[in-house]
C-alpha cells in the first residue's frame, strides 16, 4: 500500500496529558430557544435537534419559555433525590472497591437525566432503562436495600443471584429489566408503547440508552417502528461524551448531533442540557404530553458528562484527560440546582451539607440492612439451586434432572 | 372436522386463538393485507383489524424487538419470519432477551411471544430459502423449539404455543404446507386430503408441548425424525422392508425423552435424521442422548443423516436433501451391522 | 381492551380496485433545483433530500443545472442499455413463465437506475447490487449468455448451480454477487470503501437497496460507519413504491423522504427523479465526485415504480391497482429517454421500434446460445459433486466422505 | 522463546501479522486507543496507526459487515467482537455473508475474516459476559471454528486464522486469560510462566488449523474437551487417579476426527465436557462423531458433562460451572459402567 491513507478516523478532542477541549459542543444561551407547542409538525422544529434546550443560566436563575412550573419545595424534594442517587452511587463505589460486591456503575454526573425525566413522567408510563438510570429505580420507589440486596446477590436479592450487580428491575414501579447487552431495550419500549395504543390506553413508554449504544441495530428498529407506527414513545440519547473509551464521534456524533437522528423518519428530536434539572423535566414533559396526545415519539438527546469511570472494571485516566469533568461546560448538575434553590432564596450551603450527611446516614443504614439478608462471604446464602427456576414457566424434565444432579455433586 | 392443509390450520390455529383472546396480536412482512407470502395469514386482517394483524417493516429484529415490547404489555405476538433463512438479524433479541427475561427478572417480567417461520428445502429456493435452522435455536436455554410435520399438529401445537407464556420458535416445514412429501420429487403431488392428519377439527383443540408422538410402530429399529423427514423416513422405511418404528419429536426441545429412549430400548437400533446440515446439528443432540439413554440396548451404531454440510444449492436440491436413497442406505446399514 | 386503538396503520394510498392515487409524492419541476459544488456542507444542501432533482422536462428537454453534458451518440448507446435490459428482463420473465427457469426477478420502469448509475461510475469502482440491478452487470459487460446461464443453473453457470436465478456476480468488472438477504451488502459496501480509502486509492463503492429493506439493521450500520469513516461510497435507496405488498410508509416512508435518512449523521441526501436518465447520471456523478475528493458519503434516493410484479412469485394485482403504474407521474425511464432523444432530432420511434426488434433478437440468439449449455431438463447437466467445492477454500475430510458418500448413493 | 500469558501472545500474533503483512488490520469495541477491554491490542494501535487499528462504534453487525467488505478489497481484517455475548447482533452477518460468499460465487469472491472474541465464565460476569456459543457456529457451514487452551496455541492458531482465505471465529476462553485454571475458584491464581505452553517465541510461527492435540497420553479413558476445561479435565482426571488421555480439540470445525477416535478406540471410554450450555451444544456433536466411529470399542456410554441447561447464573456460576467435582464424578461414571 504505496500511497497514504485518506481514512477519516475520529479523534477526541483530548486525551490523557492534554487540555480538556469541548469546543466542539454546541450550546444556547438559556432561555433562547423556543418552545413550540406539542402538536407543531415535526419540520418546523428542527432547530430543537441543533439548538439546546436549556433553563438554568448562568447566575442560576430559570429562564425562557422552556421555564416549568415548579415550586420551591418540589424542587428541594428533586434536589434530595439527585443527592441520594450521587451518595448511593458513592457507597456503592466503595463497597465494589472493599471487594464487597463484584462490580458496579455509577451515574455521577448525570443525575438529572433520571430524576428529571421520572418526576416528568406519570406511574403508569413504562421505563426502560439502561444500566445508568439507577434514579430511575430510586424514584420510582425501589428501595435501597433492595437495590443494594441485588448488587449482593444475596437472600432478598430480586434477581435471585442471577444477575450482575446494577441489574435491577421493578414490575410494580413500572421499571423494565436492564440487560447486559445494550441497545436491546428499545424497541422493547417502542413495542410496549404500540400496544398501549392498541389497547387505547394513555400511557406512554420512555427508554435511555448511552450516545455509543446508538450504532446498535436496536437503535434503527426502534425508531423506524415508532416513526411507523406513531408508537407514544420517548427515545432518550444520554450523551455523556463516552462511550467506554471512545468518544461520541466514534459513535457518530461528530457532525451532527444525536438529536437529529430521527428527523429522516420524521421524529422530532429535541437537544436539552442533561445538566439543567429544569430543562430536562421541561422537555421531557413536552415529549410525554406530545405522545400522550397522539403525537408519536420523541428523540430526546440529554446532553451530559460521565462523571466517573465507565465501570468498576475501567480506569478512565487510561484514555481521557483527569480533569476533563471539571472543564465540561454544563457543570454538574447536583450543584446547579442547588445553586439555583440558593438563589431562589429557597434553600443553603448549610442545609444541602446537613442533608448530605442525611443521605450518606441514610444510605448506610441501608447497606447495613442489606447485610443482614446476605454478604458474598458471609450468609445467609442464596440456595443455588434456585438457578434451575424460571428458565421457562414450568421447570421442564431435563431441569428437574440437573438440579438433582447438581444437588447430588455439591454434597 | 374438515380437510385442511398446513397452511390453512396455521390460519386455523390463529384464527381460533385470536377469536378467543383479544390480547392475540399478528404481525409480520406482508402477513397483513396481503396475507402472507405463502398465505397463512390471508384473511385474518379483515377479520380482526389492521392493528391487530399487523403489517410490518422489513426488519426481522425490529419484529421480534417489538413484539416482546407488546408481550411485556400484555399482549400475545405472534410475529411471522417469512424465511426461517431471514431470521438471523432477530437473533440476538431471541438470544439475549426473549429467551432469558423471564429468567433474569425471576418471572416478574416475560413475553410470551410465538415466532412462526417456514423452513427446509424443496421448493427449488437456494440457500437463502432452504435453511432449517432449529439447532441454532435448541441450544438456546428459555427457548422453546417446535417443527409440526402435519396439519393436525401443526394447528394443534400452534395454538398451545400461542397460549404458552414461554417464547416459542415454530419451524413450518415449508414443503408439506400443501401435501405430505415422501422425499420423491419425481411423483405427482400428493394433498393432506389423503392423509390421517388432515383432518382437522375447526374449533379450538391443542397439541401438548413436549410430547413426542409415535407416528408408525415398528419393531426393527427406531427412526427418530420430525417435519418433512417424518414422511420420507416412512417412505424410505418402506422401500426397505424394514419394519421401523417412526418417531415424531414434534417438540426439539425441550425433548420428550421418555419416548424416543423407550422406542430405541425396544428396537436396539436407531437412525436419527433431518433436513439440516449435520454437522453440530440437532440430530447430534439426538444420537447423543440415545446413546446415553440407551446404550446398553443398542445392537448398531446410531445412524445419523442430514443434509450435506454446505449451502443449500439451488440446482443440486434433490442431491442435497436426505432423500429416500440416503435414508434407505442408512437404514440398511444399521440393520446389517453387528 | 375496551377502548379504541389509536395506533397509528400506515395505508397504501391505493389497493386494488382503488383508482391509482399518487399524491403523496412530491414533485419539483425539472430544472428547479439549484446545483452545489461537491464540497458544499450537508447542512448547506439539506434541500436536495426532499426536493427532487429532475433534468427531463414535460417536453423531455433537458433543463437547469444537474443537465449533465452527454452528445446525443452517448444517449443513444444508453438508451440501447436500458432497451437491452428490458428486452432481456421480458424474455427471461417468460421463459419462467414457461417453467424454463426456477425464478426472475425483473426490473421494468427502473432501467435507468443502473444504467444511468454505471455510465457515470468508473471501471474501478466497485458496485454493491440488490436483485433489481441486472442492468449494472450487463452495462459492465456480462454477457447475456452467461447471465442466463446462471439463471439456468447450467454448466456454463458462473454459480455452478449454488444460487437462484439472478443471483449473479461478476468479479472482473467489479460487480459483486447478490444475497438473498436484503441490505447485507450495503455494510460490505461502507467497508469496501473503507478500504480502498486506507490503501489511498481513488476507487469508491456505491450499493443500492429498495425502499423496503432500508428497515433492516444492515442500513443502519452502513449508514453510521460511512458517516464516521467518510467513507467514499454512494448509497443508493432505489425507492420503487412497493416492498412486495407493503408500500413505502410501512417502511417508514410515510413523513420524510428516504433521501433523508442520514441527515441525522451528517450524510447529504440527494432526492432524484429515478426515472429521469439524465438526472439519475448528474447525481450520481455529483456524488462520485464529492466521494473521490474526500467528502465521503452520499445516500442517493431514486424515486421509481416497480413496474412489474415482485418476482415471479408473486401477483401485484393482489395488492395493489392494476393501473398504478400507468398512472405513475414519472413515468417509463426508456420512453422518457426516448422522446427526448427524439425532442433533440436524434431518434425516431422507427429507430426506436428497430432497435427494439434487434435487441429482442439479440436476446433470443443469446437465450439459443445459452441453452446448448444446458437447461432444466436437457444436459449437458452441472456435475452434483460440484455442491462440495468452495465451502472451504481447501476441500475438509469430512466434505471429502460427504461427496464420497453422495457419489456411492447416487449410483 | 519468551513467556507470555495468552492476552500478550494473542496481541503478538496480531503484531506479527501485521508486521508481515500490510494488508492485515484491527477493528472493534475500543481496540484502538485504549488497547481492548482485555488488553489483547494494547500498544497496537501507536504502532501500526489508527487506520490499521480501528476504534469502531458499538455496532457488532456493522464490525462484522464492514469487515466482509475491506476482505473483498484485499485486506485482511482481524474483528474483535468486546464479548461473545454480544456477538449476535452480528449473526446475520456471519451466517448469511461471511461464510457462504466464497460459496456462492464459486470463489470469485471471498473474505478472509477473523473474528476474535472472549468466551466462557469464571469472572463473574453473570449471564451477559459468560457465554460460549461456540455450537451456534460450528453448525454453519463454511465457518471454521476455533478455541485454543493455551498461550502457544493461541498465537499459532491466530496467526494461521489471520493468514487463512477462510473465514475464522476465534473463541479466547477469557478466564485463563492470564493463568491456566484447574477448576478450583479457591486456589490462588496460578501464572502461565508454570506452564510448558506459557513459553511462545517471540516471532513468526503457526499452530495448523484442523488438528486436535492430546495433551496428556492416557490409558483408561479418553476426555475429550477444549478451551478452559482442558485443564479443569486434567485437575478431575488426577482427583480420581484415573488415567485419562485428555485431547484438546483445539479446532471444533472443521474437527480432527482421527486423532479423537483413534484415542477412544485405544482406551475404549470417553468423556467430553465444556463449559457451554449442555443441550445442543458442540459436545453433542463430539458424542455423536466418537459412537459413530468408535461405537464397537465402546465400553461404557460416552458421558457428556457441560454447563447447566440454563442462563449463567451471576452467584452461582461455580455450581454452573463444570469443575472438578463433575467431571471427576462423570470420569468414575465412565469408569464404573459395565
Ligand atoms: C451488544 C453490546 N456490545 C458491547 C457491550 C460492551 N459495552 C458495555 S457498555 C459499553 C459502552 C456504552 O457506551 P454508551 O452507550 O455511551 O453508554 P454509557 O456507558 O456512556 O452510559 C460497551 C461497549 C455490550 N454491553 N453490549
Ligand atoms: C432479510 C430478509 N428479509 C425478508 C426477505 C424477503 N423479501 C425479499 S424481497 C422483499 C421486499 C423488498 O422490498 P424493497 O427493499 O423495496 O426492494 P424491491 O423489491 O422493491 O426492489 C422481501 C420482504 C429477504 N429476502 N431478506
Ligand atoms: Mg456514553
Ligand atoms: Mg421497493
Amino acid at each position: 500500500m504505496a500511497t497514504k491513507s485518506r481514512l477519516h478516523i475520529p479523534r477526541a478532542s483530548a486525551r490523557p496529558g492534554e487540555k480538556p477541549d469541548f469546543s466542539y459542543l454546541e450550546l444556547s444561551p438559556a432561555g433562547s430557544v423556543d418552545r413550540p407547542p406539542v402538536d407543531a409538525r415535526t419540520r418546523d422544529i428542527e432547530n430543537l435537534s441543533s439548538d439546546m434546550v436549556r433553563v438554568l443560566d448562568e447566575n442560576h436563575e430559570a429562564v425562557g419559555p422552556w421555564k416549568p412550573d415548579f415550586d420551591a419545595r418540589q424542587l428541594q424534594v428533586s434536589l434530595r433525590w439527585m443527592m441520594l442517587v450521587r451518595a448511593f452511587d458513592r457507597r456503592m463505589w466503595q463497597i465494589q472497591r472493599q471487594g464487597r460486591i463484584s462490580f458496579y456503575m455509577e451515574s455521577a454526573g448525570e443525575e438529572a437525566v433520571s430524576i428529571a425525566q421520572a418526576v416528568a413522567l406519570r406511574p403508569g408510563d413504562m421505563c426502560f432503562p439502561s444500566y445508568r438510570n439507577q434514579g430511575l429505580y430510586l424514584y420510582r420507589g425501589t428501595k435501597l436495600v433492595d437495590m443494594m440486596c441485588q448488587c449482593l446477590s444475596n437472600t432478598r436479592d430480586m434477581c435471585k443471584g442471577r444477575q450482575m450487580p446494577i441489574m435491577y428491575h421493578n414490575r410494580n414501579a413500572n421499571v423494565f429489566s436492564i440487560s447486559g447487552n445494550l441497545c436491546t431495550q428499545y424497541p422493547h419500549a417502542v413495542g410496549w408503547a404500540m400496544a398501549s395504543a392498541l389497547k387505547g390506553e394513555d400511557h406512554i413508554a420512555a427508554s435511555w440508552v448511552g450516545d455509543g449504544s446508538t450504532a446498535e441495530a436496536d437503535f434503527h428498529y426502534a425508531l423506524t417502528f415508532a416513526a411507523i407506527y406513531q408508537a407514544p414513545v420517548i427515545l432518550n440519547v444520554v450523551n455523556n461524551q463516552w462511550a467506554i473509551s471512545t468518544f461520541q464521534g466514534t459513535a457518530g456524533g461528530e457532525r451532527r448531533p444525536f438529536a437529529a437522528r430521527g428527523l429522516g423518519l420524521g421524529i422530532p428530536g429535541i437537544r436539552v442540557d442533561g445538566n439543567d434539572f429544569l430543562a430536562v423535566y421541561a422537555v421531557t414533559l413536552w415529549a410525554a404530553d406530545r405522545a400522550r396526545r397522539g403525537g408519536g415519539p420523541t428523540l430526546i438527546e440529554l446532553v451530559t458528562y460521565r462523571g466517573g469511570a465507565h465501570s468498576t472494571s475501567d480506569d478512565p485516566s487510561k484514555y481521557r484527560p483527569k480533569d476533563e469533568w471539571a472543564e465540561f461546560p454544563l457543570g454538574d448538575p447536583v450543584e446547579r440546582l442547588k445553586l439555583h434553590l440558593i438563589s431562589e432564596g429557597a434553600w443553603s450551603e448549610e442545609k444541602h451539607e446537613e442533608l448530605e450527611k442525611e443521605l450518606r446516614d441514610e444510605v448506610l443504614a441501608a447497606w447495613k440492612e442489606a447485610q443482614r439478608f446476605g454478604t458474598m462471604t458471609e450468609g445467609p446464602f442464596l440456595d443455588p439451586s434456585l438457578m434451575f427456576d424460571d428458565v421457562y414457566a414450568e421447570m421442564p424434565a431435563h431441569l428437574e434432572e440437573q438440579r438433582r444432579q447438581m444437588l447430588a455433586i455439591e454434597d | 372436522m374438515a380437510q385442511m392443509n398446513m397452511i390453512e390450520s396455521i390460519r386455523s390455529a390463529m384464527d381460533v386463538t385470536m377469536g378467543r383472546d383479544p390480547h392475540v396480536v399478528v404481525l409480520g412482512e406482508d402477513v397483513g393485507y396481503f396475507g402472507g407470502v405463502f398465505r397463512c395469514t390471508d384473511g385474518l386482517q379483515r377479520k380482526y383489524g389492521e392493528d391487530r394483524v399487523i403489517d410490518a417493516p422489513i426488519a426481522e429484529g425490529g419484529i421480534i424487538g417489538t413484539a416482546i415490547g407488546m408481550g411485556v404489555n400484555g399482549l400475545r405476538p405472534v410475529a411471522e419470519i417469512q424465511f426461517a433463512d431471514y431470521i438471523y438479524p432477530g437473533y440476538d433479541q431471541v438470544v439475549s432477551e426473549l429467551a432469558r427475561l423471564r429468567y433474569r427478572t425471576c418471572g416478574d417480567f416475560f413475553s410470551p411471544v410465538t415466532i412462526r417461520t417456514p423452513c427446509g428445502g424443496g421448493i427449488r429456493g437456494g440457500q437463502t430459502h432452504s435453511q432449517s435452522p432449529e439447532a441454532l435455536f435448541t441450544h438456546v436455554s428459555g427457548i422453546t423449539t417446535i417443527m409440526p410435520s402435519n396439519p393436525y399438529d401443526a394447528k394443534g401445537l400452534l395454538i398451545s404455543a400461542i397460549q404458552s407464556d414461554d417464547p416459542i420458535v415454530f419451524f413450518e416445514p415449508k414443503r408439506i404446507y400443501n401435501g405430505p412429501f415422501d422425499g420423491d420429487p419425481e411423483k405427482p403431488a400428493v394433498s393432506w386430503s389423503s392423509h390421517a392428519k388432515g383432518e382437522v377439527p375447526e374449533g379450538y383443540y391443542t397439541v401438548p408441548i413436549g410430547s413426542a408422538e409415535i407416528v408408525k410402530p415398528g419393531d426393527d429399529l427406531t427412526i427418530i425424525t420430525y417435519g418433512t423427514l417424518v414422511h420420507v423416513a416412512q417412505a424410505s422405511a418402506e422401500l426397505t422392508g424394514v419394519d421401523a418404528e417412526i418417531v415424531d419429536v414434534r417438540t426439539l426441545a425441550p425433548l420428550d425423552i421418555p419416548t424416543l429412549a423407550d422406542s430405541v430400548r425396544k428396537t436396539g437400533r436407531c437412525l436419527v435424521a433431518h433436513e439440516a446440515t449435520r454437522y453440530s446439528g440437532f440430530g447430534a443432540e439426538l444420537v447423543a442422548t440415545i446413546q446415553e439413554e440407551c446404550f446398553y440396548h443398542l445392537e448398531a451404531p446410531i445412524e445419523r443423516i442430514g443434509g450435506w454440510d454446505t449451502p443449500y444449492p439451488h440446482a443440486f436440491e434433490w442431491n442435497y436433501f436426505p432423500g429416500q436413497k440416503r435414508i434407505a442406505a442408512g437404514i440398511r446399514k444399521v440393520m446389517e451391522a453387528e
